[in-house]
């Protein structure tokens, strides 16, 4: 607990975000050598991260048909042209999604949502009023071909009930659904393997296939977890911490990567 | 030799109502804008649209209440917002809604382009999209199994649109197309359509196309017609040509939050101007255009 | 049977070839503004001096990945990069066998073989020995795919009883099997239209989906023409003659398509 | 950063025997035989090969005895003559020999490449091809029936080789390739490929490859190993690069007529020269190279 607290007085003397906490937690889930498929925003940030700490040869690559894109210039979406500068490879989503995620060499597939449920379930496609109304949104784009494909899923969420209930209102992606094995599910990607919030890291390495705590972020209590997680999570004895950012890290972060503090906010 | 290039208007009054026209775009990025204005000028009904992501486009003619269903993997404007007006339309049953993923569509597009009539996919399996689909139309999906090793697989009725539509950068007048930048599902899309429309940015010699024929995406052989508009797109972007407009991204991300306010965005923006270049001076002219112009070196 | 004979001291002053007569009966097979997959030799001569007469859009498409080239050089076979030049578009199998011809927008596909029989069939895959020991030879590569699906096959071959045997010795690239239609067949393409060799041109339009003769070349007597053919050919009364190149096609063909007579020997 | 650069000899001596290996070329065009002569000399054994269209590397494999079993689409010297290597050992039995068409290897290829287990084609119904592998090679396609039309297909299985080679002109270290002219089957050829080796004429820095993405046909991180031999495709013609050796295709095309004056072939031309450079010299050096190297115009 001493090193919990000298933690908890670094981080607040060097103001670490939950957002640097996230995208660095996110950023150690991809190991040197693999290939990611990412999306624009936090995941892209932690991919580049990775690729400048512990896994230069990661190969990053976007469904539109871009691999391994060294942008200069924030971009505000998956279309925008900013994020396909200095790729080496630009094609289409027969080749990323179809002879690379499909064909079953993606290691890491980065995925949000508007839900994320005990299952590892995300919903990108609509919100349900209390009547039952149905309100759509974006749909799955590459994300139910990520979640159905990818060898690990990782999926990057703000931590709140509502963000993380029980069970997702639109089952767009699917995880275990209904807690059932993926073969069993007709699914060929090794399903969810963390949702990293700005408050835990969550994983599905149990025999009921739900989400449980890896760790949880400094700062954090555990009544905080309890009351803004939409379904119950066993909380290992002692609670395991996330690893803060680096000095180094929080360098590249701060000064390299996003200095204009476009995702990491 | 009779030339293929021809005005946006006569090529969008050859389309009859009904049908069903694949879109080329993604999100913000290389929007066929200006053929979509020309759909909603001449008032084309009960159309039928397909598209990977949709975007500003096919918002447009959701909004302009010309559609009937659409076929699609997704859709938004990045970070100017969802795509409203078709969410509206959703929300209100306004609109059959096939509604899959960016794979299954390229995936039906490819068996189109490739005249198959259908195609394994892994994807939308134990999805709620599948679970929908099922039962709603199982004319564009059911399930299946592999003969040779039995493998539960989502088997996807090929797609053949009508009319594909694909907003180039390059074109020459025979309609061979060569698209920079990452391609989502152009490729498969356009050649998967039984008509073939193509909008350029710039029109090349074909000596030009000669000198790197490994960068034609798509074979004039197949094009019907091409238009020649440039700034076509806006204020969606082309990749080597223009940025995206965020102004006026902004000015659409307001408007279409309700249907009155779209209306008047189509009073001012599509039926307002006679045609494109009427268009491009109500949003800023040269001026403007000028500013979103791409640098040589990043292409945006 | 004047202008017959006036056609053939004509022929015969101008040293008008087989070879002359095939390649322009060839270039008639096709209509402006078509699409059509040709191998090398023949058929290539034949579709460019269509494109430089009746057919200015005809647009040729070879199974490697080439559209409309324009070569400068004579090429001695598909993989010579000679046929390559200021080509339109490079792409592969894909495209040209897949999404043209597969996709059913071919309009005509030329094919050569060892043999050819009376429903069309073709074999390019193997001769037999009178103790029916197999000799193999080149296989189908795109024949199979072009006899399968273009909507009208024409078949350039030498005559010759050998070459022309009732049924082929392997059936390579099907044309009317037995008789059958296409449909009956499974198969999408119209299926053999023309076979044209250096006697005739043959037709299948007939309810026996046999061939028959279409016109028989200037120089060239029934007798011999029955003589050569391994099946039956019913002959019209009077016979049809092969119209001979007109001087326009010939100067084109002699002086700027094969000057060196590589293949119009 | 560890480089995927690597020789010819470790690259082939990472191959198992009994391997499938999947050849990029196509006659007399882009044939890896710096590769075919290492496995060669390496002796590896009771290979199987698929390729749309063989030519000479295979040919040299074959006649070496090194193959069990191929899965072709055809295969020719151009106006060089047969295969008679291959077409000899179909003609004794000497090794299984699975024939279709072109487009069969490349749907085939496309298949495994995407990672579908099976395809629907139209090509190979009512010939000899299908009624002799429907019942040699149930395991390589049968007949079926479209879920939505009814119509008839062959269903051909994904091919997904142990090893795929492909041949290119261009390649940074990481493995990304760039193809002049044709590329064939080449495309879902190597993506179809567990492992896939690229053997390139030129290596490039990454910052060439930058320049221009969307060339790229082969992205690198598919890629195993790059192994770097210019004149390596030699007899065989790179387009950009150089033009076939018309000389030695000649010597070869009468080597091969039998059993004897191949083996001589062999012991002169494979086991004689120590690598591929000794090979060079043996065929005339810079001075040949220099005489079939392309010119800029035509690229041959």
């Amino acid at each position: 607990m001493a090193s919990i607290s000298a933690e908890l007085q670094e981080q607040a003397a060097s103001g670490i975000t939950a957002s640097e906490i996230m995208v660095t937690a996110a950023a150690h889930e991809v190991r040197d050598g693999e290939t990611a498929v990412v999306g624009i925003g936090l995941p892209q940030v932690a991919c580049v991260l990775a690729r400048q700490t512990h896994a230069p040869r990661l190969s990053m690559l976007l469904e539109i048909g871009v691999a391994d894109m060294s942008p200069v210039d924030i971009a505000v979406g998956l279309a925008d042209s900013r994020i396909f500068y200095r790729a080496t490879c630009w094609s289409g989503f027969l080749d990323t999604l179809g002879m690379n995620l499909h064909r079953g060499v993606v290691d890491v597939g980065f995925i949000g949502g508007l839900e994320v449920d005990r299952f590892g379930n995300v919903n990108t496609t609509l919100t349900k009023d209390a009547d039952g109304k149905e309100h759509y949104f974006n749909g799955s784009a590459g994300g139910n071909d990520v979640a159905s494909l990818a060898n690990r899923v990782v999926v990057i969420v703000r931590h709140g009930k509502r963000k993380l209930p029980d069970a997702v209102a639109y089952l767009t992606s699917p995880g275990f659904v209904n807690g059932r094995s993926r073969r069993d599910l007709g699914l060929r990607g090794g399903g969810p393997h963390r949702v990293i919030t700005d408050m835990a890291v969550l994983g599905f390495d149990n025999p009921s296939r739900t989400a449980s705590l890896v760790s949880m972020h400094p700062g954090i209590t555990v009544e905080q977890l309890l009351d803004n997680t939409g379904f119950p999570l066993e909380i290992p004895n002692p609670v395991p911490m996330t690893p803060l950012p680096s000095k180094e890290e929080l360098r590249l972060l701060r000064e390299e990567i996003d200095p204009g503090k476009m995702y990491l906010r | 030799m009779p030339d293929k290039v021809k005005s946006v208007a006569e090529v969008v009054r050859s389309i009859p109502d009904g049908s069903h026209i694949a879109l080329g775009g993604f999100a913000i990025a290389r929007n066929a804008i200006v053929f979509a204005h020309e759909v909603i000028r001449q008032q084309k009904k009960t159309l039928t649209l397909s598209q990977g992501v949709m975007g500003m486009e096919t918002d447009l003619l959701v909004g302009a209440g010309l559609v009937s269903k659409i076929i699609v993997g997704g859709g938004s404007l990045d970070r100017f917002g969802p795509v409203r007006c078709i969410n509206r339309a959703r929300d209100n049953g306004a609109i059959v809604h096939i509604d899959s993923s960016s794979l299954s569509l390229a995936f039906g597009y490819l068996a189109g382009a490739l005249g198959i009539s259908f195609i394994p996919i892994k994807s939308l399996l134990a999805s709620e999209m599948m679970e929908r689909l099922e039962t709603a139309a199982p004319d564009y999906l059911r399930r299946g199994k592999c003969p040779f090793t039995g493998e539960d697989f989502v088997f996807l009725r090929g797609i053949t649109p009508d009319v594909s539509v694909v907003h180039v950068p390059i074109a020459d007048s025979n309609g061979n197309c060569w698209i920079h930048g990452p391609r989502w599902e152009n490729e498969e899309q356009a050649k998967a359509g039984k008509r073939l429309i193509v909008v350029t940015e710039e029109l090349v010699p074909t000596e030009y196309i000669q000198r790197e024929p490994e960068r034609t995406v798509i074979p004039g052989h197949r094009v019907e017609a091409v238009i020649h508009q440039p700034f076509g797109a806006h204020p969606t972007s082309v990749f080597g040509c223009y940025d995206y407009d965020a102004e006026h991204l902004k000015l659409y991300a307001e408007c279409h939050k309700t249907p009155e306010r779209m209306n008047q965005y189509l009073q001012d923006y599509v039926f307002g101007p006679r045609d494109h270049w009427e268009y491009l001076e109500k949003v800023g002219g040269l001026r403007r255009m000028n500013e979103i112009k791409a640098e040589a070196i990043f292409g945006y």
